[in-house]
């Protein structure tokens, strides 16, 4: 059975819509109802691996009306979005019961899915910036949600770094049109391969970098995000993390960089540089943090910094003309990580907020000999970490272990070294976490901590045997190519993208 | 020339919102990039000496369905416009949000002025 | 804040009859004329920022209840996403405009013309109307709760 | 004169009826519609100014209003009346939301040095960024040769040939963006919806509660 594109958006929303209607009564049956519409968007993503389409919304023929394009690179999208909101969602059942108004929230989650979602599989420019700006203005509400002074602040940070960055965007689009005269992702690329870049797409180009970069925190632009993710509720700060600044930042850069613009050498070498910035920045900044969330979230952009760096590595070597192979290597390294970062840095914050639920605290320092107290907080922490860490079999070495490979078979091997470094660096983070949090002397006042029940176990381990078996996804010859290889290849495709929707 | 005024309308906008210090003003400065967004993003589709893209009964013939050739060679372009009524209802939304993340911040530090906003380090 | 002087008020209340009628014509000929359920939605919230202003929040209050304005926000939203639902369930495509094509062509610059279109914009009138006097209600509301508290 | 009186009137009303058809082809109507829009467009950058460099909040949010109504004008000689409305209604309300912040608070007026040496950086940055953008304009079709009458098969040709016709509206504007570009003004509509449901949540008045109360 073949689900109709829209639904992807249409579910979310339309209970999005009427959760608000539910009062305080019906706070049980909402968070029921939000439960099931991720899940069932879990069961939409799992059933069209595989599938491409183009669906043309309203029967409008593009250029006319607006299209929704699946292809292997949404499909992977589609997949992270809603394993981690599934997750997040159910956390938050228990979880949110210590604020108020949580039909309102449950509501604001779900438009941050439904933007999400909108984003993946937008075909046309300026409708990936409406549904962007959905999951933008959802996750700076939700950054404030608990309306405390800090949390108000980086919402504020967030909220005026974001917008900037959706102005960059809009008028980037602006100038595309002003160029090309149409807004559909497959025209546009079709205008420029005829035409070659002006200086007025080079300009959009640099706004699209400088606006996406902003959404993804890559380093110059990361300011917002070790205040914006530690402020938001656990759950909002794992699908902040996990998935909202990827589909927001790198899905979107490398669709407009890959597919509309064209790859070129100093495109690649820029994310390549951006990259690396963000890789040891994040990890420097990091080691130094003693707020347990705060330490997490510089580790998100050390670890964006990955993804990116393998994204440009693919997009140099495809500039450059390298062996194609190699090239596809380093995206699949890339786009691996983006997966394997969204669901373990998703249970690494889903942790963070068992901890800090059981405690009410998470500087490290007033932390301490967790372990017995809360042992699958613990058992399932130290998967995560195992699995960001790159120790084997755990998720995160087979990504960067391809990362690695990429990095010396295209003789790059400076990158190689640097990724290993981080790497170590990302040990020493999470040795502290483990050492502050779980082993040490318990003090005094945390004697009483009982581990969280019900719903917020149930997400936690489902993430955790996630972090194991994901190793599978690059073992396992069938899904590898079933879920990752046909990713990877509509990015090395780069610009037939637009033959490709035309043609469908 | 009328675009360079409307980026220099944009740069300024961009300038309040970075260099400022007060939460309004950082807001103003946004309100103004987007003014200038928008105002840019119509320019782009207008014609000299053209007409509104909205058919009324003097250009219709309703015996024939045809629409006078004077209108499509005169009328400006809608697909501009009606990005625009979409970007101008998102800017109102987000400076709804704004707005009450500021009254709100206001309450909590009695004060718009950013640099005294600094509980976070960082 | 009990409001303005007996002038204000009076007029007010008339004016406001006006800007009701105007945001209702608005949102109607939006597929004829310029205009439409968003700029007419933001009229028909005008008309109760008026009375606000005049009368003060409590009046307003009695009129058209918080709970109400919030309900009909939603479901403003949510009627304009289902006429794009119905598209999906009549015609098998997603915001197909199923009305115009299939069952209610309509004269070309009639009111009833255009299939979903004059209904997309009723609901977006509401919708927009319903939730910029709440936004504004609750702005000025607010204010006025923590001024006292002080 | 009484050309660009009459000029202007028709200009306001947005259609033009056919006899003036001729009329409106004349570069004297041209210039003059030009001059118009240099002349909003300088208001408009000098209220900018005036709105970023005053001390005053209150004068500062009523300079922004300033530009509204400036780019309000500027819509309505763009000939996109759509928007004009649509802009002064909701400068309206938006000043209306600003006002209630700004206010009668405390601090209306801004005190405080500036940095001067950050300032100074920021001035240089953003006047070269302007300075490399100027020359990125000259890619762009001239204005007033709109970029779809130069490209073949764009959409917007369709929609003016079509789409009354094919969507029965004789507002394109409405048309493209209920029926065209509907899935966009679902997403519009969603936006506003999402900030609506922010602003309360960010608004309300009890944030937190004590886990052990018993609901």
């Amino acid at each position: 059975m073949s689900i109709p594109l829209p639904l992807f958006i249409a579910v979310p929303l339309v209970i999005a819509f009427l959760l608000p209607l539910f009062g305080k009564k019906g706070k049980a049956a909402a968070t029921v109802l939000a439960n099931l519409a991720t899940i069932s968007l879990l069961v939409f993503a799992v059933v069209s691996i595989g599938r491409t389409e183009v669906y043309e919304v309203g029967k409008w023929s593009i250029p006319l009306g607006i299209n929704l394009v699946l292809d292997g690179l949404s499909s992977l999208m589609l997949l992270a979005i809603s394993v981690v909101s599934a997750a997040a969602m159910l956390f938050s059942a228990r979880y949110m019961e210590q604020y108020t108004a949580k039909a309102k929230y449950l509501s604001l989650f779900l438009l941050m899915v439904a933007g999400m979602n909108g984003v993946a599989l937008s075909g046309d420019i300026f409708n990936l910036f409406v549904f962007l700006e959905i999951a933008s203005l959802a996750s700076y509400a939700l950054v404030g949600f608990g309306c405390e002074h800090e949390e108000l602040e980086a919402s504020f940070k967030y909220m005026v770094l974001g917008t900037i960055a959706s102005i960059f965007i809009l008028f980037a689009i602006a100038l595309v049109y002003g160029n090309t005269g149409t807004l559909n992702m497959a025209y546009i690329s079709k205008a420029i391969q005829n035409s070659g870049l002006n200086a007025g797409l080079k300009f959009a180009l640099a706004l699209f970098i400088v606006g996406f970069g902003l959404k993804a925190a890559l380093v110059p632009f990361h300011a917002w995000l070790p205040d914006a993710h530690p402020s938001a509720p656990a759950p909002i700060s794992a699908m902040l993390s996990g998935i909202l600044i990827k589909t927001l930042g790198v899905y979107a850069l490398a669709r407009v960089v890959f597919n509309i613009f064209g790859v070129s050498v100093t495109i690649g070498w820029l994310l390549i540089v951006l990259g690396l910035l963000s890789m040891v920045a994040g990890a420097f900044l990091a080691i130094g943090q003693w707020d347990l969330k705060r330490l997490m979230a510089y580790s998100s952009i050390s670890q964006v910094g990955y993804v990116i760096l393998g994204v440009g590595l693919g997009a140099t070597l495809i500039a450059e003309g390298a062996d194609l192979a190699w090239a596809s290597l380093a995206i699949l390294a890339g786009l691996f990580h983006l997966v394997n970062h969204a669901v373990y840095k998703s249970l690494l914050f889903l942790t963070s907020g068992s901890v800090e639920m059981a405690t009410g605290t998470r500087q490290l320092k007033d932390l301490g000999g967790l372990a017995e107290r809360l042992p699958f907080t613990r058992t399932t922490c130290t998967v995560a970490s195992a699995s960001i860490v790159g120790i084997p079999p755990f998720s995160g070495f087979w990504s960067k272990l391809i990362l690695v490979i990429a990095a010396v078979q295209a003789q790059f091997y400076w990158i190689a070294a640097v990724i290993v470094f981080v790497s170590l660096c990302t040990l020493i983070m999470y040795l502290k976490v483990q050492r502050y949090v779980f082993l040490g002397e318990l003090p005094e006042n945390l004697r009483q901590v009982k581990e969280n029940k019900g719903s917020m176990l149930v997400a936690m381990v489902f993430l955790a045997c996630l972090c194991v078996l994901m190793g599978l996804l690059v073992l396992v010859p069938g899904l590898k190519q079933a879920i990752l290889d046909p990713a990877v290849q509509v990015l090395t495709d780069g610009l037939k993208y637009s033959a490709d929707v035309m043609g469908m | 020339m009328p675009y360079a005024l409307c980026f220099l309308l944009f740069m300024l906008g961009l300038y309040c919102a970075v260099v400022k210090k007060n939460m309004v003003k950082i807001v103003i400065g946004i309100m103004v990039m987007e003014y200038a967004v928008n105002l840019f993003l119509v320019m782009l589709g207008y014609r000299s000496g053209g007409t509104a893209p909205i058919i009324d009964k003097t250009q219709f013939d309703p015996a024939t369905q045809q629409i006078a050739a004077g209108f499509l060679n005169t009328s400006v372009d809608p697909l501009p416009q009606a990005l625009v009524l979409t970007a101008i209802v998102i800017s109102l939304g987000s400076l709804a949000l704004m707005i009450s993340i500021c009254v709100r911040t206001y309450e909590k530090y009695g004060t718009f002025d950013i640099t005294q906003i600094r509980r976070l380090k960082g | 804040m009990k409001g303005m002087t007996i002038i204000v008020k009076t007029v007010s209340s008339w004016v406001k009859v006006l800007i009701v009628l105007f945001g209702i014509y608005i949102i109607l000929f939006g597929h004829l004329t310029p205009g439409g359920g968003f700029a007419g939605g933001v009229i028909l919230a005008s008309s109760y920022v008026l009375l606000m202003l005049a009368f003060g929040r409590e009046f307003v209050q009695k009129d058209l209840p918080l709970a109400l304005d919030s309900k009909l926000d939603c479901l403003g939203a949510f009627f304009f996403a289902l006429i794009a639902i119905l598209g999906l369930v009549f015609s098998g495509v997603f915001f197909v405009n199923f009305l115009y094509q299939k069952y209610l062509p309509g004269q070309p610059l009639k009111l009833i013309s255009a299939g979903t279109i004059p209904l997309s914009n009723i609901a977006i009138g509401l919708k927009v109307g319903a939730s910029l006097f709440l936004v504004i209600f609750l702005l000025s509301t607010f204010r006025r709760d923590t001024s006292a508290g002080r | 004169m009484a050309i660009s009186a009459v000029t202007f009137w028709r200009l306001l009303h947005g259609v033009c009826p056919e006899q003036c058809e001729e009329l409106a082809m004349t570069e004297r109507m041209v210039a003059i519609t030009m001059a118009i829009f240099y002349v909003l467009l300088l208001f408009m950058i000098i209220a900018a100014i005036t709105a970023i460099e005053t001390k005053n909040l209150l004068s500062s949010v009523i300079c922004v209003g300033a530009i509204g109504f400036g780019a309000s004008l500027m819509f309505l000689f763009l000939r996109a009346p759509d928007i004009a409305i649509t802009q002064i209604v909701v400068e309206v309300l938006g000043l209306i939301i600003l006002i209630r912040a700004t206010i009668s608070r405390d601090l209306t007026f801004i005190t405080g040095d500036k940095e001067f040496f950050g300032t100074v950086i920021s001035v240089v940055i953003i006047f070269v960024i302007f300075l490399a953008g100027v020359k990125v304009f000259e890619t762009l079709p001239d204005f007033g040769t709109a970029i779809f009458a130069e490209v073949p098969n764009a959409a917007s040709k369709k929609y003016i040939a079509e789409g009354l016709q094919k969507t029965g509206a004789a507002n394109i504007v409405s048309s493209v963006i209920l029926d065209y570009r509907a899935y966009d003004t679902l997403g519009e509509t969603t936006v506003l919806f999402t900030s609506i449901v922010g602003a309360t949540v960010i608004l309300r008045k009890k944030a937190k509660k004590q886990l052990e109360d018993p609901d």
